[in-house]
Order: C-alpha cells, then structure tokens, then sequence
C-alpha cells in the first residue's frame, strides 16, 4: 500500500473539487517564510510536519505562525526533526481556519460485504478509533450505481448538515467517492471535516493507495516512504521482504506459510529477523537474487522453508546452490533447508550434491536453525 | 458434484498459451481433469498439448460445452477475462491470477454474483476433489482421496498441511484454496455450506490467517450452522502488528483481525484449533482414529 | 397474495407532499389501501392527510413496515428514488413518473433485479387489486371485484377498458397498467405467469400498442404457457407509420412491431382479438356467460 | 426524439474522439468556396445535403468537388432545395476518403433485453435494413460494467479488423459506447465506417437523443427540424400534438385511448386531423390553450374524448368552457364531447349547463363527429 502525506493527499482532493485550505508544501525553512511573504499561505498559518505517523499534535509536528519569522521558526524546529522513527523532509503549511465544528468522512473497504463503506461522525477531530461505533454511521457502497444521492443525504442529517452546508457535502461526497474509486484508494479519510464559517474544509487527509493498481498509477511507484533499503531492493526484484529485529533469516514461499514459519521458529526460541517470500516464481535466477539479498541482511542463520506447487523443489535447489558459489567466505551462515512437494526428489538431490542436507519435518528443521542462530551468535 | 467440481466438471483455460497457463493445463489434465479448450486473444484455431485453443470464452464453450474456467490472465486484463467467462456462461470461475486490484474485483465479484457464477480467488490455488477434478495449481503430489474437506485463505500453506493429512494415511475430499486477498469471490462462510451439504466430506480442515474478519465470521456459522468436526489453523500469531507478511490479507489493523480474536472464535465454536501447522494433521488423525472406533 | 399485492401491502408514497402525491395517497385510501407513509427529504415528520411523512424510505420502511413503494418523484430524481426504495428494501416499487430517461431506467431496471425488487412502470398506472389493495394511480370508479385480469400497456384506455367490463355487469381480479414507455420493469412476459398462477383470474384482458415487441414475445408465451382465456385490444391499428402517438412506446418502425403483426401474433395464440376498445368487454362478456353455462 | 444532422453528429463524434473526416458546416455558397480556399476542407471534398432524410446519395444531395468554384457550384445547387420534404438550409463539405472497406457499428437499444446493443456489419454502406440479419452480430451491453474489451475484440474479429486497425476499432467502440451513454442516445449508428488507408474513419453519423433526458442536455431542446409550427407551439405548452392530413380534430387524454380513437374514427369513415393528447394534466388552463391551439388548425370537427384518471373531467369541462368563450364565432367549429372516468357527472353537469352535451358512448359519439365533419366540409 502506499501511504500519501497529507500535503499529497491534498493535492488529489483539489484535483477532485474536495475543498482544502490555502496552502503549499516547502522542504526548508527560508521556503517557509517566503511562502508566507508572497501570500501563498494567509496568516496565521498552521505548520505540519509531513509524516505518515499520528498523534502529530501531541509530538510537537504541528505548530501555529501569526507572522513569516514565526512561520520560519516553526518550520526551522520541524524539519529534520525525527517522529516515531520517520524524518521530517518536508512541511505543509496553510491557512490557519476557524473552526465551528469537527467532522470525520471517510471511504474504506468492507471485505466482508465486498462492498466501499461511507463512514460520518459529527465527532471528527479526534482518533476515530476512540469513537464510539453508535457515533459512527456506516454505508455501504454499490460499486453499481455507485454512491447515490440518497446516501448523500443521510450523512447530511447524521452530520446536521443542511442549506448550504448539506449541499456543500453532497458535492464533497460524491467528489471523494470518485477519488477513492479512480485513484484506486484502499482508503481516503477526511478528519477533521471542518465547517468553517458557511463552508466545509478538510483539514486533514489520509489516502492510501492499492499497490495492486500500480499499472493504472505510476505515479504511486516512487512513493514508499516506509520501506527500509533492502525492502526497496527486494521490491525492485519481485521479492516479498519485510526486515523484523531478529537474527534468523527465513526464504520461504507464500504469505501463510512464512507466517507459519514464523510462529514455529518463535515456539522453539528462534527469533526470526529478515522474512523473504518466494511467491510462486520457478525462475532458479530469483531464487538466486533472494539468496543473496538475504545473505546482506547478515543473518546468524538461514532457514529455507519451501513447498514447491507453482514454485518447484528442483528450481529452488538449483537457484540456492548457485548462490552458494558466489557468498564470500567471511559472509558465510549456516543453513537449514526444508524442501517438500513438486519435484521433492530432484531438489534434495541437488541440495545433497551440494553438501546441503534437506531435513522433511518442520519441527526438527526449525530446532536445528534455532540452535544453529544461537551457536553463531 | 461433490463441492464444486466433479467427473462432468470441463475447464476451459484462459490464457493457455503462456508459461503458467501451460504447464497447470498439464497439471489439471494429470489430475484426470478435463482441460477442453484453451483461450489467448488472437491464437484461436492453435492447441496446447493437443487441447484446443480459441479467441473468446464464448467460441470455447459453444465448441466444447465448458462450464468451469481456470484463468491464468495477467492482473491487468483480469477483470476482462473474468466478464468474458461469466459472459460465456461459465459457471465457476477460479482465477489464479495475483495482483488484481480490489476495485476490479469489487466490480468481477458483483458482476459475477448477479449471473449466479461463482468465483473462487483471486490469488488463490483453486479447488481440487481427488479422483474427480482439479481446477487450479494444487499440486497433484499432495492429494489422495479421502473424506477430510480442506478450506484455506493460504496457498503453500494450504499444500503443506493437506500434504500431511496424506502422509498421516488419510485422504481428502475437496480442498479449496480460497485465496487471502481484501476481497475474494468465495470466503469461509461461503464455502462452508458447501461442505456440511456434502456427503462425502466427514470434517473438515479450515486453515486460516491474520488479518480481516473472514475467520471469526466463519466461527459464528461453524457454532449455528455446521455439524461436522472442525479442525482449524491461524498462521501468523506471533507476526508483528501492522507489517506485512506478503498479501494484504495478513495486515493486523486496529485489534481486529488478530490471530487471537479468531483462535477464540473458533474455540468458542467448538473447534479443535492447532498451534502449528503439523499440529493440524495430528488432530485430524486423532479425530479420525476416534470416529473409526465409535 | 394473488397478483403482486393483497391485503398486506403497506405502501410508502415517495413525493407524498406533492400535488399529485396528496391526490393519489388519498385515492389509495380510498380504495382501501393500507398507506403507512410519506416521504419527502426535508419534510421528515409531518404528516398529509395524518399519513406520516418522513425524510427516507429507509426510516419510513424502519417505523411502518411498508413493503411497496408507489412513486411520484419528478423524473430528474426519480432514479435516486427508485434506489432508495430497493436499498430500503421494499419489495414492489411503482414508478407512476413520466419522461424518465431509458438510460436511467436501464440502471434502475437491472439494479432493482438483482436485488429481486420488481417495478412496475415507468409512465404507468400502477397495480389495482378490487377488494384488496391499489398501488397506483387507476381511477377507483372503474373497478369491481371479479374474476377478470388485465394487464396493459396503456393509462386511460386501460380505464376506459376496465369500467367497459364493470358496465357489463363483471368485475376485475387484478389490473396492471405496465406503462408504454421503451424500458419498462414488467414486461407482458413477466406478469403472464402472475395472472396464469393466480387462483382468482379466470380470464385475462390484454391491452397493447403498436410499436416494440412486447405483444409479440407475449403471443408466443399464451400460445405455450398460459392455460386461460385471452381477450386483446392493439390501439394505434390506423396510426400512420412512424408519427409519434405521444410516447415513444408508439413509433412504428422498420415493419416490425404494427398493429397487423401484433393481431395477427395474438390470434395465432389462440387469443381473441377484439378491433375496437368497446368490443373488448362485449367479448369478455360472452366468453363469461359460455364459461357460466358449462 | 432529436435526430441530429450528420454535421451535428460529427461534431459529438469529434468531442468523443470519434476519427470523422477534415469537413465544415457552411450555410452558403461562397462560404462553402472559402471553406475549400482557406485549406479547412482539402480537394477532392464531398459536399452533403445536411437534411435528415435518408437516401442522399440518389437525390442529388451529395455532390463531389475537386476545385473551389465546383464547391461553390455544388453547394448553391443543393442549398435552398427540398429533399423528401425538407429544405436544406447547411451543406457539410468534407475531405473525400478513398475507401478501402465500408463497415457498419451502431448503439441502439434492445427493448426487450432492457440492454444497450452493438450491432456491427462487414457490410457497411448500403441501408442496414437490407442487410440479412445472419450479416449483422449483435452483442448486449450491460450498463454495469458497460462495453467490455472481450467485445470489442469479437467486434474486430466479426469485422476482419486486426493489428492498428482493430486498434482503432478498440478505441472508437469504447468512444462510441461513452457518447451514446453520456449523451443519452438511443441511437448511434456509423455507416459508413470506413477503412481509409490504415484507419478507420466515420463517414456519416446518425445520432438521435432521447427527448426525456433533456433536463441533462438542454443544448439539443433547440433542435427540432421535423415539426411543424403548431406542434413547436404545443411542445412549449408541453401538449402531445400531432398533425395528419385529415379534417377531424381528436382531443384526449393518453398515447393509448387517442390511438384507440384515432382507430374508431376511421372505422366509421371519418378522417383524423390533429390529434392533440391532454395527457395527465388537471389543469384548467392547459385545456383552455390546448382547445386554443386545436382552434389553429381549423379542424371540420372536433372529438373531445377524455376518461379522467389524472385528469379529471370536471376539470377538462371548465377549461373547455372557457376555450370555447374566447373562439371568435367565425372560427367555431362542431363539437362531440364524450367524457367519463373521475368526476363524470360533474363534467356532464358543466358541459351542459355551457349548452355542450356529452355523449358516453364511443360509437354513437364518433359516429357523431365523422357525420359533422362531413356536414362542415
């Protein structure tokens, strides 16, 4: 999923005639001030840290300017500054709004109905995960006809919306629907919703978008401001990679059954650290470039965990004892393989003429590469 | 027809030609399935192994009355492949293919529903009854036939504990590989009816995973609505909140969806619910062994 | 239930606070329909004529249990209408709206299907069942309890029609006015086989048009599936081809859909087709004192 | 319905992305040689009658140019002519395409399907209606999901289309599909569709709208070329009126109970004039200015038939009252009134008492109004 920062959430919702404060997004202090000096931002101004993390309020990543020194000062003290592990590159500074009431809107997914849902509170500007489900209303979306006029309505009664302000969020429904729908969002989230004077504002915004839709977006592809450098390695390559704070390395194939892996190093004492998922490849090249984006991240041991259906026994054992030829001696680790299914045979062959023994049973396999990460450590 | 697919099930193979859809038309055909016809856009009037290849679903069918499709059509063409089967009167759907966006199959699933054509996936291994049919990429090596019923959100997963069910010297009736995506044409709740229904199926394996609510819906139908054994498998306990562990189906998001939430649910329902994946096959063998004395 | 409403029909009267929403909700009445309510959004808890009004079909359906809908929303929001009244749940919608665009009744027709709510309309005068309920807008002066079904395509010439069997001394089970217009919910076809298993009719008028097929494809289906006597009327025998009678059910084009093929389709159905509207009840007439003396 | 000329078409066909020759509409003959002059139209051009007629080609509507002047020459011999009817008033000159294939694609609708339908025919260019129909492959279009790429890939296939053309075809089925749903067609027709060298182009453009959707499109209540001046007139009154040759003016209320008049009549040798539908109305005032408007067309006779639903006959009787006060004696005419339905006897009542009896029997009373009509000619 790629999560988009609030300054690039708001440009899609302008893109969309969903309405944001006067504002702009600068990556330096200097920008700040001249941001307000040319006008681009009103005074007072709110100044945001652009991170993906919550709570920014509490953590000091929002600030107010009432003149262009302050707005300077306040971007001075954000940028670079670290929040829950992120860096701030970049602030979003904007016009500073009165606020008469708070509001929360958002479209997500309901896996279960397989339908979008419309979720409105009249109690927006808090988490909304502290609300209570009696004040949150919930509709679902039919992706045929799509968010109807009717519905539209209801959340006007249920948010006391209505003249101007009803009409003004029939317009920003049915505009945030079509964001969530054409950008392919697996969530498009407006809280606060502000009524500001005779108008409604979004003052925040929380998009994110559906990897699986990066065909139709390319313009997502840059953005992946949470993965660290072997994920973004492993991801140019294919590989499923997700970096964890262990020392056993597992190259294994399928969601679940890395995640089974997973729970059976942990019930033996293992502490699993890189996690690296073959998916259905039977290419012995991609096993070969796993292998060795595993072997960067230094692992005290390394456990191969595959059970070959689309993936073949045979393709992996090939592909793993290519690697082994090129991992220098100093990075060397030990390794425990366990090869099952299609081409079960050929692959131990291969695995044993290489000197690698394939252990069958998941238990005793998973013992040995604990002992073997505790031995090394 | 036991669950799904049977000795009159014909698959129809959408997008034979390429790598996947060719070597799993010769998996399902090994399986004793008949594979009729294949489908790639623009090498109608060619053939695969000797199965026939058309331009459209609808010349298939119309020459070889297929009435299960298998598509291997890459993510982005997808939707169209799935519109064209449902379109040709196919039946049921098993759509290999990963990747797919969710608003696509948010549109294939309602399209797909309004015709009465079941769609099992996407992302998913399809669905397999030994000595029927297979529709999909199960791996043949893992099968017997027997009367343990397998439903699963996982794929390799899925393979290695319905491969130990058989290494335990027992059999399955029909797995089915549901896929783990955000949405998927067939879920726990769905399936479910399908094995309590069927008489060859004397309990059934429910493999499950983090992430979403399918699994603790399926606890609530397992405690009102099914009669027969159940022995489950969460994977995923101890993986970390909010990382992804391959496929947006294993996202822990806000305190649902976890692997104690269902792990509970199912208990609840009367469940035997493994730690381990080998665990599974054990309890199977101990219900069996059990069922075999009374 | 005998055809599509009874003594259990509640009905919901979206634009109730219109003119012709009042006019009609009283004639309901009138005629002894339970109208449990209004709606109008904006003018949520009122009342007309002590009939509660309220914002959404959704709350009207919650507080009253209404179970059909009867539709006099202006056409540039009646498709929002007819959404709201599926998504509400109300099973049998009238659309009594005129000038609905066939885009937007596509939407609505094939929307309403797959959630299994049928419609009735648009452009026409509704259902009428003497005794029991009226969803609609039929005169209630026409009508009398009987044996002798209609169904028809036209408004006033249905009434016309109607009161012409009530003059003779005979009495209707139920009537449906099916509207002219291009897209219609209920076609002939669909509301044959209401009036075939309904214990009440004996006999069935139908009335038709020139221009479509619908007549048509409903003589082939007397001809195979309908047990009853049949008594048709086709208006627009003498209308000049391709001049609009009004609607846009009534164009002639391309040789298909005239008055001679309808006629001729009907008789070759076993119906009798009777030239002029007055004949129509003369016939039904006769056909009833047969019926008496077998 | 609003049929558009082909210029008119090809202008939507444009802003669809419908490929349509290089062309222009011109009213004049020197606006026509300017047209050519200035490059807007290359040489050799085709010069088109822009009439709603069928049937052009044979009537001397369509000439050819291959110079200036003869443009000028051919558009001052087709402007100001009468075509079954119409007079022309525009030519569309356009750049003539060498023709490699002629082909057929159109939207229409499929009452009974409730469906869209695409119908296309390798056998373009000659009237569709002569077209077996095993020529012609219909494929329904669900509105949700809408035109599907599987058929627009049979569509190239039906029509021997392939590589860069069935491309085109691609892209033009989808543009077509869009225009005919957004603009709310219900009809699309492209016949030609031309194969022109490695392209395909739209050689004509039938489109016709739907009347009842133009509180969408208010840019086509303009265009009515096919009514007289009465029925503009009754249009804006929003009356059905609709002139034959006959001398009987009929008054009604329905599309159903007038054409069942209309069938009486004829029965007993009488010959219907102006037809005029009430439809549901119960207002006084439009029965005044539709009795108004039937004065116009100077019927022999007029036959007021009207069973009250909607339309009360109390109602149709005061504003027939009031009509006939204000018709200057010189244009009286005789009337037979019949009416029955909701609030009968009220009518009857003020009919009489206006010295206008109602008859209630269908025959006796178009029996009635055949012989008046005679007694007035």
């Amino acid at each position: 999923m790629v999560k988009l920062t609030e300054g690039r959430g708001k440009e899609l919702f302008r893109k969309y005639g969903v309405p944001v404060p006067s504002g702009t997004v600068v990556s330096t202090a200097p920008d700040a001030e001249q941001a307000v000096r040319s006008g681009k931002v009103p005074l007072p101004c709110v100044v945001k840290a652009q991170v993906l993390a919550g709570g920014r309020g509490k953590g000091g990543a929002v600030r107010f300017a009432t003149t262009p020194e302050e707005a300077r000062a306040a971007a001075a003290a954000i940028l670079g500054a670290t929040f829950q592990g992120e860096t701030v590159r970049e602030v979003l500074l904007e016009e500073k709004a009165t606020i008469v009431r708070e509001l929360y809107v958002s479209f997500a997914l309901d896996r279960g109905a397989r339908l979008p849902v419309l979720m409105v509170s009249a109690r927006g500007g808090v988490e909304v995960e502290s609300v209570g489900d009696v004040d949150i209303d919930r509709q679902p979306v039919e992706p045929f006809p799509g968010l109807a006029a009717f519905q539209r309505r209801r959340a006007a009664r249920v948010l006391g919306l209505s003249g101007a302000l009803g009409a003004d969020l029939d317009r920003l429904l049915g505009n945030l629907y079509r964001l969530f729908d054409r950008e392919d969002a697996e969530l498009v989230e407006v809280n606060p919703l502000a009524v500001v004077g005779e108008h409604l504002l979004a003052l925040d915004a929380k998009v994110i978008i559906e990897d699986d839709a990066s065909f139709r977006h390319p313009e997502y592809a840059a953005i992946h401001d949470d993965r660290t450098e072997l994920e973004e390695i492993a991801r140019e390559k294919e590989i499923a990679f997700v970096q964890l704070d262990g020392n056993i390395g597992v190259i294994a194939n399928g969601a679940g059954l890395t995640m089974a892996t997973l729970d059976v190093l942990k019930e033996f004492g293992g502490a699993p650290g890189v996690f690296l998922d073959l998916g259905g490849t039977d290419d012995p090249q991609k096993v070969t470039e796993a292998f060795l984006l595993m072997a960067k991240a230094k692992p005290h041991a390394v456990f191969l965990n595959i059970f070959g259906g689309v993936t073949r026994c045979d393709t992996v054992a090939k592909g793993l004892v290519a690697a082994l030829g090129t991992v220098p001696a100093s990075e060397r680790f030990p390794l425990v393989a366990r090869i099952r299914g299609n081409n079960e045979a050929e692959g131990i062959a291969i695995l044993r003429a290489a000197g690698v023994a394939s252990v069958p049973d998941l238990r005793e396999s998973a013992q040995l590469v604990v002992a073997a990460a505790k031995g090394a450590a | 027809m036991t669950v799904l697919v049977d000795a009159d099930t014909k698959v129809v193979v959408q997008g034979i030609t390429g790598h996947q859809g060719t070597v799993h038309a010769r998996g399902m055909r090994e399986f004793g399935t008949k594979v009729v016809a294949g489908v790639t856009p623009g090498k109608g009037g060619g053939n695969v192994d000797g199965v026939p290849v058309f331009d459209a679903v609808r010349d298939a069918v119309a020459a070889t009355g297929a009435n299960a499709a298998c598509l291997f059509v890459p993510a982005p063409y997808a939707k169209d492949g799935l519109l064209e089967a449902v379109d040709a009167g196919v039946k049921l759907c098993v759509l290999v293919t990963e990747h797919i966006p969710f608003h696509d199959m948010l549109v294939m699933y309602h399209y797909a529903r309004s015709k009465g054509v079941r769609i099992i996936g996407p992302n998913c291994p399809g669905v397999a009854s030994p000595g029927k049919a297979k529709v999909g990429i199960i791996p043949n090596v893992v099968f017997r036939p027997g009367r343990v019923g397998v439903v699963s959100r996982s794929g390799t997963l899925t393979y290695e504990i319905v491969n130990g069910i058989k290494e335990h010297g027992l059999g399955q009736s029909t797995c089915i590989g549901l896929g783990g995506d955000p949405v998927v044409g067939t879920s726990f709740v769905d399936a479910l009816p399908l094995f309590e229904r069927d008489p060859e199926t004397d309990l059934l394996v429910l493999v499950g995973e983090i992430g979403g609510t399918a699994e603790e819906e399926a606890a609530e139908m397992i405690r009102t609505q099914f009669s027969k054994p159940v022995v489950a498998y969460i994977a995923g306990r101890s993986a970390p909140p909010g990382k992804r562990m391959g496929h947006a189906g294993a996202i822990i998001s806000r305190g649902r969806g976890t692997a104690a939430s269902k792990v509970e649910a199912l208990e609840r329902a009367g469940a035997r619910v493994a730690r381990f994946p080998y665990e599974v096959s054990e309890i199977v063998a101990e219900l069996a062994a059990k069922a075999g004395r009374r």
